[in-house]
């Protein structure tokens, strides 16, 4: 395994990066374990989640591991927050790290379907056959939610074209 | 008009790293009053000091301001300078331009060069105003108290003792040895606890020159260093001490159960006990608390006459004492006595208490088989619930897996921040006596790290590794319980960098060491204060580890903060050296800064009285007037009087109102 | 026999309660006139016009008595005249010493003071708005003036020196008549100095715990005087309702008190302490029982500035609403 | 240049003053805006103290003090709290703001609380601007 | 009667639309009159704007939010992840600066959130609004008898400073157990049972790994417990309980298949809702634990019948 090369330049833009983006309590973490220890996605085969993301970002490793897919395996259960004795809360580095990785797009196919979902319906999860399924159970076809209601996905809409996620291209 | 003298110090690097020095003494000598302004690369040097003195023989200065570090630390030593070059020791000012500037502003060393000639402008302007003040001696009280019975204390009454003082060692259980007694072995040299400890217990009870007062608490504390005033409430124990000869019949007639506190909650003891086997004094008490009255013989109340033999129905606690020390009738008071006790300094010495597991959430508190290590220490002790067996408390079977689980509630911010000091050695202590007797036992620990830092400690460890005990880096996340008691441990190997999972049988958690109950009630008392982690706080953390703010006031052992048995009975012999101060000199120093009252200004009103926190301020007649008198042995100089009076005929020798207006004036200049 | 000490007098900015105090000398003060000449007393007395007294050479007048504080050009004015004519300037009462009850309306804009004097009072009927001009010209030839406001309210020593100080609103007779004598004797401390009796109220009040035996206590429960009524022999503070006797020149007697009202201060604070209000504020607090005290107190005075300020608010240190 | 606020401090020989040399120790960074005037007790400083030092043209005033509870003389800090409460109400009807003024608990062992206080209070008079009395050319 | 507004997120209204039944008949007769959210859409959910934006995340689940707000209710959710999000976010959006940003976005399309509403999951409202003991006293058919294992799920967990209504040990919850006992039956502590099922972005990220989660957590509940069925209060759990048993069948890992029930629906049951409406979409089967439910033997005697 190459050796990892210690720059105090890319440490502090990483921590940086990642801070702006949500992960204020990075530089709190003591690396004891105890997220990772608890995390299901660490379980399940996720080995970047938890301490040893925060620990590949404050070795500054941000770039290196981009393309990792841990991240989007995180369940945002936030155990993990419910056990750090340091009030790190890791889950919110985790996100902050998936923001750093969508906004280079480094995003699965699946990812990018929800947010057109999102965009178009106001929800992230939609089928056309849910209709169907509605009516059986003896319920109108549409919910009264943004799905059948023109103004309220106009609101969205608009949210979203003038968020970061509407410069990404996304919509 | 004053002369100042005003001595810019470079502290090496330290200040003039950051500040233009020179700029700041140049400065100095352009302000009114200032006769000569120098500059020294170690003010506090012989040289720096020298260049004072000589100043002062010289007549070119009547008042001194040194710009330098702190006054809470140098300026007894520049006042020193002061009086050996023959002036009024009190006409002296610091300005701190190291600890609160150069230290603080390095990242600003224009902002820090100009702060520093406002703060020396500042003293200069307090400095001009300074008045000589002189010391006042008082005669002080042969007498020490300690205030907490366990190995701490217990050592430094000891030492008072043997140096020849009259030494009270005031103790809230009915016995000595605190949290040792408890334990079963100590590390790094697995010595029995009671093996050593029991004899020194006995030395201080037979000790001539000390007076035990168990099963008491400090209730009230009043008076300064040299001539304190101790009100001590000796808790009621329902048993005449002087007859009990400690033979346990009453415990063993006692119906009546409670959790025993000695065994951490793992066994019961009677309403009727005595505290341990080895008790110093060896002495009964009745825990009206869990006492039920047995035959209705409240406390106070007349006996049943048997209908059947006429004769008076005793309670079984009273029938069985063959020494005749219980008698229910007497209507003895709940609340105890009341003593008063004269001393000239005190040593506290409070201990600790360990976190109890319901606050771990995580770590599934509600299950039997989940334990502290304190609770491990009775488990395995001889004198413990089990004869020294370790048996898991759920299933009463010997375990085949144990899980050892460190940093429960220390170095955490939901609890404490702080490191708990002991709790790896004594982890590895457990784990080490353990597979000496139950070599088959897998016994996995997890630690956050190892913290080893003491003599023969790190070999210790090393040595708990070579005989087999799976030590894990990472810290336990949680824990799920199994059908049958067994657990399943969720924790994390730091190195591999990958969860670990498996089934133990008996959990251990190593909990916070914090404060003991009632330390806070006892530090409003003595005018204690505490340190952000809740332990007493020293005077200073290196140069004065066993005084407090409160002259006469010594801290021995946990109280100041978590350390292990060598390190408690150090700090409590040299508490014990400090104590013995005042009390060998015979007479103590008190510094003149205190409130005085004009009585040629006083109005008498009389808002005063009530104010001062020592009672200090009567009104006395004084040219047939009631005025306000300060009592100077009383007075403690906190000014609250002073800025109080509505005559400002109350001044604060040494914080006068001119000296602080001159100041405000510099700063704001 | 001596010749006839000259006096003036001058009611600046005040209410004329001062000249009142000193009629109410009666047969003192006719007693008095056999050794003094009143050269000037205007606008309330005698029929003596400021030019009259402008006319008078300088230091022509022994002693010159102002009372009332410098709220106006005019009285700028005429305190300078005062001091140019007399030898001996005494700051007469409360408001020439401390500001007296208009300063209040110092914590207040000129902006709020105009409004609420000529636009917003009840009985105010001013449709078009009309606001008082310093100069005027009507029918455009008559050149109108009145005197014009100065920025905040002077004492009598921030414009000239003054040589001695008199407190109260009004000072008390019996203080002016034994003041007057000793003016007549000449028997005076240096100048620049208070002239008091040097003690509080509480020194010269019946209620003082001190003289009645009891042992001051903390205030448990605050009053104001609409709260029950306040036993006539103990003291008041004591049973909540606040009294500044223990921080005010008892020079009155305690005339308040011995009718059972509270101290308000007019005497000014003791010669040695600098802002009445803060020193108010930190010996009252400090004999409250507790923060929820403070609160109450708080509460029933909710224009906390103006209690304790009363009488002292050009003199205390920050004095005017910036 | 820009604006930096000069506020003077009041702070008990205890706490705040300790605080103030523990966070020299620690190396805490904090605008040199802050000049501490070493008191024995909160309880020491007169309200009048605080008027003259807005009176002079400081920019904001400081009182440290012990926690309550933690008072070395007992209860002096009570004192403080109870006329410091009053004091701002004073302070705001002379037409400052009372947020230029503030009593704050720093223990001894809170040198980065005494930091953060600082520039976190001298943040907040930059917002306020100088003090008026220094706009005004002085009193 | 007390008032509530119910947010249906995706999951329930577009594939578990028999949930969203049962809220709708349970709810009102048990007192909780439901509101529906007009317009209200997604949470956002996790994958989408939480991972891009934190603002975009708080403007999405304030806008929803103060669709109640401008209602006048609180807001309940039935899905998990709607609730943690939507808790999380009114967390952020207490501070004022994030809540001035994201009001400075809501404001472009006319709304402003004020923090009015609270945010409960409907497993709160049942647990702590209306009570076991009033649920007793609703039902028509009793459970005993029947074992449950239940799956609360994550987000209704943790982080536990973000919830209103917090589990005694969040590590060991118990409400839904209180609640599944208080239909009659049995509802049993397993080893697993706060750990995660794999559903959420973990599934769709890798199905391998999720699935292994799954079976972990199946088998504890299979070896430990052998229930009548699974309960849960999370639309996403029930989601993976119900399709990922199948994968494991038709694979031949699990020779069994364990009925899988949203609370509501097996509430819904005992009070004798029409099984057609309240809980008629599943791939485990369900008829046979149904039909048992609503058996003649298990009919509690009253004298004025419930609901329908």
């Amino acid at each position: 395994m190459p050796a990892i090369i210690i720059e105090q330049e890319k440490i502090n833009e990483a921590v940086k990066t990642i801070m702006d983006l949500g992960g204020t309590g990075i530089l709190k973490c003591v690396q004891c374990g105890a997220c990772s220890a608890v995390c299901p996605g660490v379980k399940a085969g996720f080995p970047l989640l938890c301490r040893l993301l925060i620990k590949n970002i404050l070795d500054g490793r941000l770039e290196e591991i981009i393309e990792e897919s841990s991240s989007w395996g995180c369940q945002a259960c936030n155990r993990c927050t419910e056990v750090c004795p340091q009030n790190v809360r890791p889950q919110e580095v985790v996100f902050a790290f998936r923001r750093y990785q969508a906004g280079e797009l480094a995003i699965s196919t699946s990812t990018t379907t929800s947010q057109m979902n999102l965009y178009e319906t106001g929800h992230a999860v939609y089928s056309e056959s849910s209709k169907e399924l509605r009516k059986k159970v003896g319920l109108p076809e549409v919910p009264p939610t943004s799905v059948g209601d023109a103004k309220a996905q106009k609101e969205i809409q608009t949210i979203l074209e003038q968020s970061p996620m509407g410069e990404l291209g996304l919509f | 008009m004053a002369k100042v003298g005003v001595y810019v110090c470079h502290c090496g690097s330290n200040i003039a790293g950051v500040i233009d020095v020179e700029a700041v003494r140049a400065f100095a000598e352009t302000l009114p009053g200032v006769a000569v302004a120098r500059k020294d690369l170690f003010m506090c040097s012989d040289s720096g000091q020298e260049m004072i003195k000589q100043d002062i023989r010289d007549g070119l200065v009547d008042r001194v301001v040194v710009a330098a570090c702190t006054p809470r630390t140098h300026e007894p030593i520049f006042r020193a300078a002061l009086a050996a070059g023959g002036l009024n020791k009190y006409l002296f000012e610091m300005a701190n331009i190291r600890d609160q500037d150069s230290w603080v502003h390095a990242h600003d060393p224009v902002g820090a060069t100009e702060k520093a000639k406002k703060v020396v402008a500042s003293a200069i302007g307090k400095a001009s105003h300074l008045k000589p003040l002189e010391d006042k001696f008082v005669d002080v009280t042969d007498a020490a108290l300690v205030v907490g019975g366990g190995v701490g204390g217990i050592f430094a009454a000891l030492e008072l003792a043997n140096m020849g003082h009259k030494t009270y060692l005031v103790e809230r259980e009915p016995s000595i040895g605190g949290v040792m007694a408890q334990l079963d072995k100590t590390f790094p040299t697995n010595d029995c606890s009671a093996c050593i400890l029991t004899p020194v217990m006995v030395d201080a009870g037979n000790h001539p020159n000390i007076e035990l007062l168990t099963y008491s608490e400090v209730d009230d504390v009043e008076g300064y260093i040299g001539n304190f005033t101790v009100k001590v409430r000796q808790k009621q124990t329902y048993i005449d001490w002087k007859k009990c000869t400690g033979c346990g019949a009453c415990a063993e007639k006692c119906p009546a159960k409670t959790p025993d506190a000695f065994n951490s909650g793992l066994s019961n003891r009677h309403a009727a006990y005595i505290h341990f086997p080895q008790a110093v004094p060896k002495k009964a008490v009745i825990d009206m608390g869990a006492c039920i009255n047995c035959a209705g013989r409240t406390i106070g109340s007349e006996p049943r006459i048997s209908k059947k033999t006429g004769e008076p129905i005793y309670a079984p606690c009273e029938k069985a004492c063959p020494a005749g020390a219980i008698d229910r009738s007497l209507a003895l008071d709940p609340n105890g006595t009341i003593r008063e006790l004269k001393v000239g300094s005190i040593v506290v010495a409070t201990g600790f208490k360990v976190m109890e597991k319901e606050n771990f959430k995580e770590f599934a508190p509600d299950c039997e088989n989940v334990i502290t290590a304190l609770q491990l220490e009775r488990l395995i002790s001889a004198t413990g619930p089990t004869g020294g067996k370790l048996l898991v408390p759920g299933t009463v079977n010997k375990p085949h897996t144990m899980t050892f689980v460190s940093c429960v509630g220390s170095r955490d911010e939901r609890f404490h921040t702080h490191c708990s000091r002991v709790c790896c050695m004594y982890m590895i202590k457990q784990a080490r006596l353990l597979k000496e007797k139950y070599p088959d036992l897998s016994i996995n620990m997890h630690f956050m790290d190892v913290r080893a830092a003491g003599k023969g400690y790190d070999e210790y460890y090393t040595g708990a590794r070579a005989m087999g005990i799976n030590i894990f880096r990472g810290k336990v996340g949680g824990v799920e319980k199994l059908p049958g008691g067994a657990l399943r441990v969720m924790a994390y190997d730091m190195e591999a960098g990958t969860p670990i999972e498996y089934e133990t049988d008996l959990m251990i958690l190593a909990t916070a060491i914090e404060m003991a109950d009632g330390a806070k009630e006892l530090a409003q008392k003595m005018g204690l204060q505490f340190c952000g982690n809740n332990f007493y706080r020293e005077l200073h953390p290196k140069l004065g580890p066993v005084e407090t703010s409160v002259r006469g006031l010594y801290l021995a052992g946990c109280c100041q903060g978590p350390k292990d048995i060598p390190d408690t009975v150090s700090q409590a012999k040299g508490a014990a050296a400090a104590a013995a101060v005042p009390l060998s000199q015979g007479k103590v120093k008190i510094e003149p800064i205190l409130s005085e009252v004009h009585p040629e200004k006083c109005s008498g009103c009389g808002i005063c009285v009530p104010l001062c926190p020592y009672d200090a301020i009567s009104l006395k007649p004084y040219a047939d007037r009631p005025r306000a008198v300060i009592d100077m042995t009383q007075c403690k100089g906190c000014g609250v009087c002073t800025s109080a009076c509505p005559s400002a005929a109350i001044v604060l020798h040494g914080y006068e109102e001119e000296q602080i207006y001159a100041q405000i004036a510099a700063l704001t200049a | 026999m001596a010749e006839k000490l000259k006096m003036a007098f001058l009611l600046a900015g005040g209410c004329a309660g001062c000249e009142m105090a000193l009629v109410d000398l009666s047969d003192a003060l006719v007693d008095a006139l056999e050794h003094i000449e009143v050269v000037f007393w205007a606008p309330t007395v005698a029929d003596v016009k400021y030019k009259d007294l402008e006319a008078m050479p300088d230091g022509s007048i022994d002693l010159g008595l102002i009372d009332g504080m410098i709220r106006n050009s005019e009285h700028v004015h005429m305190v300078k005249v005062m001091r140019a004519k007399c030898k001996t300037l005494v700051a007469f009462g409360a408001c020439a010493t401390l500001g007296g009850i208009a300063a209040m309306g110092d914590m207040h804009t000129h902006k709020e003071l105009f409004d609420q004097a000529y636009l917003k009072t009840f009985s105010t009927d001013n449709p078009d708005g009309v606001m008082p001009t310093p100069e005027y010209l009507l029918d455009g030839k008559y050149d109108l003036t009145i005197p014009s406001f100065t920025d905040r309210v002077m004492l009598i020593d921030e414009l000239v020196d003054v040589d001695y100080y008199v407190g109260g609103c009004p000072p008390h007779h019996d203080f002016v008549g034994k003041l007057i004598a000793a003016i007549l004797s000449g028997n005076l401390p240096p100048k620049g100095s208070w002239l008091t009796g040097g003690h509080a109220v509480c020194d010269v009040c019946k209620r003082n715990p001190a003289i009645t035996g009891q042992e001051r206590m903390f205030i448990g429960e605050v009053k104001r005087m609409v709260d029950g009524k306040p036993d006539p022999d103990k003291c008041l503070l004591q049973q909540g309702y606040i009294c500044f006797g223990p921080l005010t020149q008892g020079d009155c007697g305690a005339s308040c008190l011995n009718v059972n009202i509270p101290c308000r201060g007019c005497g000014g604070p003791i010669p040695g302490v600098k802002d009445f209000g803060a020193r108010c504020v930190s010996a009252i607090a400090s004999s409250l029982k507790d923060i929820e005290t403070t609160e109450q107190l708080m509460e029933k005075f909710p224009n906390l500035a103006k209690f304790v300020y009363r009488y002292s608010y050009t003199s205390g240190t920050l004095n005017k609403k910036l | 240049m820009e604006f930096s606020p000069n506020i003077v401090g009041f702070a008990c020989q205890w706490c705040t003053y300790a605080g103030a040399d523990l966070a020299g120790n620690l190396r805490c960074k904090y605008p040199p805006t802050i000049k501490l005037i070493k008191v024995p007790c909160s309880g020491t400083v007169e309200p009048e103290f605080v008027l003259e030092a807005l009176a002079r043209g400081a920019d904001g005033v400081l009182i440290g003090g012990c926690h309550i509870g933690d008072c070395h003389y007992k209860e002096g800090n009570h004192k403080t709290e109870r006329r410091m409460l009053l004091l701002s109400k004073l302070i705001e009807d002379a037409g400052f703001d009372s947020r230029r003024f503030r009593l704050e608990w720093i223990s001894g062992a809170e040198g980065k609380k005494f930091a953060e206080v600082v520039t976190e209070f001298t943040e907040q008079i930059k917002e306020l601007g100088p003090n008026p009395i220094k706009a005004k050319g002085g009193e | 009667m007390e008032k509530i507004g119910l947010y249906l997120g995706c999951n329930i209204p577009f594939k578990a639309p028999d949930i969203e039944q049962s809220f709708r008949k349970v709810f009102p007769a048990l007192g909780v009159e439901l509101t529906d959210l007009p317009g209200a859409g997604c949470c956002p959910a996790w994958g989408t704007a939480p991972s891009f934006d934190l603002n975009t995340w708080c403007a999405v689940s304030g806008r929803n939010i103060t669709i109640a707000e401008e209602l006048g209710v609180d807001v309940m959710t039935g899905c998990n992840s709607c609730f943690g999000i939507l808790s999380e976010a009114k967390h952020f959006m207490e501070k004022p600066d994030r809540k001035k940003a994201v009001n400075a976005i809501l404001g472009q399309v006319g709304r402003e959130f004020k923090g009015t509403s609270d945010i409960y999951h409907a497993s709160n409202i049942l647990h702590e609004v209306i009570g076991v003991e009033k649920i007793k006293e609703s039902l028509k058919y009793q459970l005993e008898g029947l074992k449950i294992a239940v799956q609360p799920g994550c987000h209704i967990l943790w982080p536990s400073d973000v919830m209103k209504v917090k589990e005694k040990n969040s590590f060991y919850p118990t409400h839904l157990r209180d609640l599944c006992e208080a239909l009659g039956a049995e509802a049993p502590e397993y080893s697993r049972l706060e750990a995660c099922c794999g559903m959420g972005g973990m599934r769709s990220t890798d199905v391998e790994k999720s699935l292994g989660l799954f079976t972990e957590k199946l088998r504890s509940i299979k070896e430990e417990l052998d229930p009548d069925m699974i309960v849960t209060t999370c639309s996403s759990c029930f989601l993976q309980f119900d399709m990922s048993q199948q994968i494991l069948k038709e694979r031949g890992v699990i020779d069994y298949e364990i009925p899988v029930f949203y609370y509501t629906q097996l509430l819904a049951l005992a009070m004798g809702f029409d099984p057609k409406e309240v809980a008629a979409i599943s791939q485990t089967r369900r008829d046979g634990v149904i039909a048992e439910i609503q058996s003649e033997k298990r009919k509690i005697n009253e004298e004025e019948p419930h609901g329908v």
